[in-house]
């Protein structure tokens, strides 16, 4: 720079909501026709955000472009929302939208940005959950050219992602998908549903909340509306199945904290080797202990 | 210990961020902190290569994210990438004429003699790669006195503002293919996704501002053999190109700033007239912020293997658009390497319960086949 | 008036931006406390993103952005009316750009007190030509002539 | 270039519908609008227009308008920095519910069915006039809406032009201060009409 140039420290300041506005009405502009297009993966021109690409950039545009005063934003990564990208993601909202609240209570969230988990209690109408994606297609599978990719999706033609699954089952005799299980929105399009459990698959059907999903990296945003059907691929004879939390006598297992057999369990090693089972939603569990200790002389499951 | 979920991860992450910093000033006493002036002049290397691989040219503000992210280039061009995303479109430039670069350094390998001269100007690439001891303990009244002696020792030679170009040359000689100014808008890499096929427009501006390891060792496959390009540099030059736009109020041509700049073409065998002209040299053009040479270089090779993959195909990795184009950007590739530190244990739960179903069905499987497992 | 010959209006932001932005605020200040500054435009800094023509094939391509700030303002002088300037640097500091753009009114129509940025011109100038021949100086001193290397003038060398 | 930072007009019209955090409001407004399709948002305050603020929030220089009819005041046009275009080619298409456009404005493509246009239909008001019937995503069971003004001849060239999801167009009815949105996906029955 030129002799004596100092940086203008007094206009450094970021804007509300780190991005510009084009970038903002940008984004805007895309995740209303997502909403028109159910589970179609709208292109946008994605921006560079300070953290890596992979961390949640597509989420957070999303985010930063819904976010104002009087929200109440929810972050958590594996459910949890002390887990170190989400403290992360919040710390950086926080700072610069200044005037909204945060929270881990997903019942007082107005938005819940999440990376592999969607919440155990049932969200509403007046909840938006943003996703965080890392793949968006799920014909990548089946076929490298994106451009062909385009015209499969945009004739629901999915045949080929169907025998793949088929191979699955007269290998293995069961469809092997873990995560990231293909999900046909409205009938059309099919969906990555960002690397949630198959557990949490059933909660994007007919739910009453907006859900957003955001692929910074790839540079797409896809929606299921509220309302809307969102059904995992599977067969007649081979049901899509979530995962078994049973033991080896067939008992669901509960959590080690809380007691609950009715949410997704992490698999915990102690210092002693011995295994552990616990809720994966932090609140959750949090919540019915709070329960607990505050109405007397209700056991625990 | 297993797949464990962090816990007290606010506290960790604060942690983690002083831990950081403590280091960075570990000298303690002894130490004093770098000035970005320092880094700008005496990294201007290290500097060059941020402003390039960051897409923006802000040379104060790379040497405070070289800086701030302790000499890591990927993270401090990523700085400068990410503080872009603040900062509003002011207006669109006019196209800069790179002829009109005052130079600092001049080459051509394919002439002995060129219009102008030859001027190494300021490189290593005859140095003798032994250890400076002397530097080890500089003395700063030393080290002020040095540039004032060269510019004394030097006559002010009345050299020219500005230089003809080696191609221009080869061109009135019919030996180069005319110049198809193109009349298609440039592709604007930090606005529209790349979807294939792409212009070469898309593919000059992601190679100028990608990661320089990267175009290096794509660009060294071909040199290798997986690719024949076989380039000679008609000329390189170092210069600062002067940035001109339009008076505001009277339109007329003003110098509104300069920008340091390495320019690179290359020349490459003729092929068989693939347009009805007559056999010319093929080119290859790499250009970027900054005094990186090794960028440009490597940026004119692909180039030129990138036009024969966009005509006939790629017939190998640096011939292949997607596979260049996709893979060269430090911003993406390294922030992508990095998020897999980041906690997947709820996929790999569920990892874990397919391949016990699936393993819980073989057993069963063989065991009902009366095998011994 | 010959330094307002000397240095066309092109020139002018190259030669002030050359200096302190000190010495320019100090005689912005002394002129807008002549005349009112108007903004036609808020000053603002932004980017740019800078289209090269390739030199291979002439090309046109997007070597990526520059910081830009700019600023347009109005003086009312009771004398000459009102007089328009402006500023676009490759820069961000805002304050900085409005300053220039006021002496760019104020040297374009020569409006009493325009004297004191002129001068500035000059000094500008002195700064350009001394980065001017340090740039020359590392092309005069690494000058090399290929086609002489090997003969009695110059047997250093292989 | 909708921004007001860069706007050259008095500071008064820099106030409101140019502000970010009024855009950032009205967006959600939108939001609720569009994903579920019917229910009658408020969108604007008093002394806003309701067209005005949701072109304000979703359009700059990056979106092409058509304003057939001339709705928008010179000023508004150049302060929302839109590229003004033809129907055909246009992102939004800004009409009154009287007369339907004469051209097809853009469907998309069965690659990139987001091309299909935004339709802004200003309409006498909501909540009054002639009932619709919706159901589709976004609906719950089935949704009534009453809108008054429309001439039926839209309903059937949506129809016609939504015949091919995912190719279509998507509406935004806009009242003075209030928005319904019927997107591409919304099955619409008209009371009385079959």
């Amino acid at each position: 720079m030129n002799v004596g140039y100092e940086l203008p420290l007094d206009d450094a300041a970021y804007s509300f909501g780190f991005l510009d506005e084009y970038a903002k009405r940008e984004v805007r502009r895309t995740i209303l026709k997502a909403i028109c297009i159910p589970g179609y993966q709208t292109p946008y021109a994605s921006r560079e955000m300070p953290m890596g690409r992979g961390f949640g950039t597509g989420g957070l545009q999303v985010t930063l472009s819904l976010i104002g005063e009087g929200d109440t934003l929810k972050v958590i990564d594996q459910g949890a929302d002390d887990s170190v990208n989400a403290v992360n993601l919040r710390h950086f909202v926080e700072l610069t939208c200044p005037g909204i609240d945060t929270t881990e209570r997903t019942t007082e969230a107005s938005l819940i940005q999440s990376r592999h988990r969607i919440p155990e209690v049932a969200l509403s109408e007046s909840q938006v959950m943003i996703l965080q994606v890392p793949y968006p297609d799920p014909l990548v599978v089946v076929e490298p050219s994106e451009a062909r990719r385009k015209v499969m999706h945009g004739e629901a033609d999915y045949s080929r992602l169907l025998t793949k699954l088929y191979e699955d089952i007269v290998q293995f005799d069961e469809i092997t998908i873990s995560h990231r299980y293909p999900t046909r929105i409205n009938d059309h399009y099919v969906i990555d549903p960002s690397p949630i459990p198959r557990y949490d698959v059933p909660r994007l059907d007919n739910s009453p909340a907006l859900i957003l999903l955001g692929a910074g990296r790839e540079k797409k945003i896809y929606a299921v509306p509220p309302y809307t059907r969102a059904e995992p691929l599977a067969f007649d004879d081979v049901p899509f199945r979530i995962e078994d939390f049973r033991d080896a006598q067939g008992k669901r297992r509960p959590c080690a904290r809380c007691g609950a057999t009715d949410s997704f369990l992490d698999e915990l090693i102690d210092d002693d080797g011995n295994k552990q089972w616990q809720c994966s939603d932090s609140d959750y569990c949090h919540s019915r202990l709070a329960e607990r200790d505050t109405i007397p002389g209700e056991a625990m499951s | 210990m297993g797949y464990v979920a962090i816990k007290g991860g606010g506290r960790a992450i604060a942690g983690a961020e002083a831990a950081m910093e403590a280091l960075r000033c570990a000298e303690g006493e002894a130490g004093t902190p770098l000035t970005l002036a320092a880094i700008e002049q005496q990294l201007r290397l290290l500097t060059s290569r941020v402003v390039s691989e960051g897409g923006l040219y802000h040379p104060r503000l790379a040497a405070l994210a070289i800086k701030q992210m302790q000499g890591d280039t990927l993270e401090a061009a990523f700085a400068l990438r990410a503080y872009r995303s603040t900062k509003p479109r002011l207006l669109d430039l006019p196209v800069q004429e790179t002829r009109q670069m005052r130079l600092i350094r001049r080459i051509s390998s394919a002439f002995k003699d060129i219009p102008g001269g030859q001027m190494l100007g300021p490189t290593t690439d005859y140095a003798l790669r032994l250890m400076r001891l002397d530097l080890a303990d500089e003395s700063p009244e030393a080290f002020r006195s040095v540039s004032r002696r060269f510019l004394d020792g030097v006559a002010d030679n009345d050299l020219p503002d500005s230089y003809p170009k080696v191609v221009d040359a080869l061109r009135e000689e019919g030996l180069l293919p005319p110049l198809t100014r193109s009349r298609e808008a440039a592709f604007d890499i930090t606005r529209d996704p790349l979807v294939f096929p792409v212009p070469r427009s898309a593919a000059l501006a992601t190679m100028a501002r990608a990661e320089t390891g990267s175009l290096l060792a794509i660009a060294y496959s071909n040199m290798r053999g997986y690719g024949d390009v076989h380039p000679t540099i008609a000329e390189l030059r170092v210069g600062y190109l002067p940035v001109v736009l339009p008076h505001p109020v009277t339109g007329e041509p003003i110098e509104a700033g300069e920008v340091l700049v390495t320019e690179c073409e290359v020349v490459a065998m003729y092929e068989g007239a693939d347009s009805d002209g007559p056999p010319t040299f093929t080119l290859g053009y790499g250009a970027c912020f900054g005094h990186n040479e090794v960028k440009a270089i490597s940026m004119a090779i692909l180039d030129r293997a990138l036009q024969k993959g966009m005509r006939d195909g790629p017939a190998n990795p640096s011939e292949d658009p997607e596979f260049v184009l996709l893979h060269v950007d430090g911003v993406d590739s390294m922030g992508f390497a990095s998020h897999y530190k980041m906690p997947h244990y709820v996929t790999f739960q569920s990892d874990m319960d397919r391949l016990r179903t699936t393993q819980g069905k073989a057993d069963a499987a063989q065991s009902s086949q009366g095998v011994e497992s | 008036m010959n330094s307002m010959n000397e240095w066309p209006r092109g020139q002018w932001l190259r030669l002030w931006s050359a200096l302190p932005a000190t010495l320019v605020r100090a005689t912005a200040r002394q002129l807008a406390e002549r005349y009112e500054v108007e903004d036609l435009e808020l000053a603002q800094s932004g980017l740019g993103l800078m289209p090269l023509s390739d030199s291979a094939l002439g090309e046109t391509y997007f070597i990526g952005e520059v910081p830009l700030a700019r600023s347009q303002v109005r003086l009312a002088s009771p004398a000459q009316g009102p007089v328009e300037g402006a500023a676009t640097l490759v820069d961000d500091r805002i304050g900085l750009v409005r300053d220039l753009a006021i002496l760019d009114a104020a040297v374009s129509a020569r409006l009493p007190g325009h004297e004191s940025a002129v001068e500035l011109l000059e000094q500008g100038a002195t700064v350009v030509a001394e980065s001017d021949h340090q740039r020359r100086a590392l092309l005069a001193a690494t000058r090399v002539d290929f086609a002489l290397l090997g003969t009695a003038e110059e047997d250093d060398d292989e | 270039m909708n921004d007001p930072m860069t706007l050259e007009a008095p500071r008064d019209v820099r106030m409101g519908v140019w502000q970010p955090p009024r855009q950032q409001r009205a967006f959600r407004g939108l939001l609720t609008a569009f994903s579920y399709p019917g229910r009658v948002v408020r969108l604007a305050d008093d002394g806003e227009s309701a067209t005005l603020l949701l072109l304000a929030t979703l359009t700059d220089g990056a979106s092409r308008l058509a304003d057939p009819e001339r709705r928008l005041a010179e000023d508004d046009i150049r302060r929302l920095g839109v590229r003004s275009s033809a129907v055909e080619s246009a992102d939004f298409v800004l009409c009154g519910a009287a007369h339907p456009p004469q051209m097809t404005p853009r469907l998309g493509s069965l690659e990139n069915p987001e091309q299909g246009a935004t339709l802004v239909i200003q309409v006498p008001a909501l909540e009054e006039g002639i009932k619709l019937r919706l159901t589709g995503p976004g609906v719950e069971e089935e949704q009534t809406l009453r809108v008054a003004g429309v001439d039926p001849a839209w309903w059937r060239l949506r129809d016609e032009w939504n015949a091919h999801f995912p190719l279509g167009v998507d509406l935004i009815l806009a009242s003075e201060r209030a928005v319904a949105v019927l997107p591409r996906t919304t099955r619409l029955t008209v009371e009385g009409v079959h």
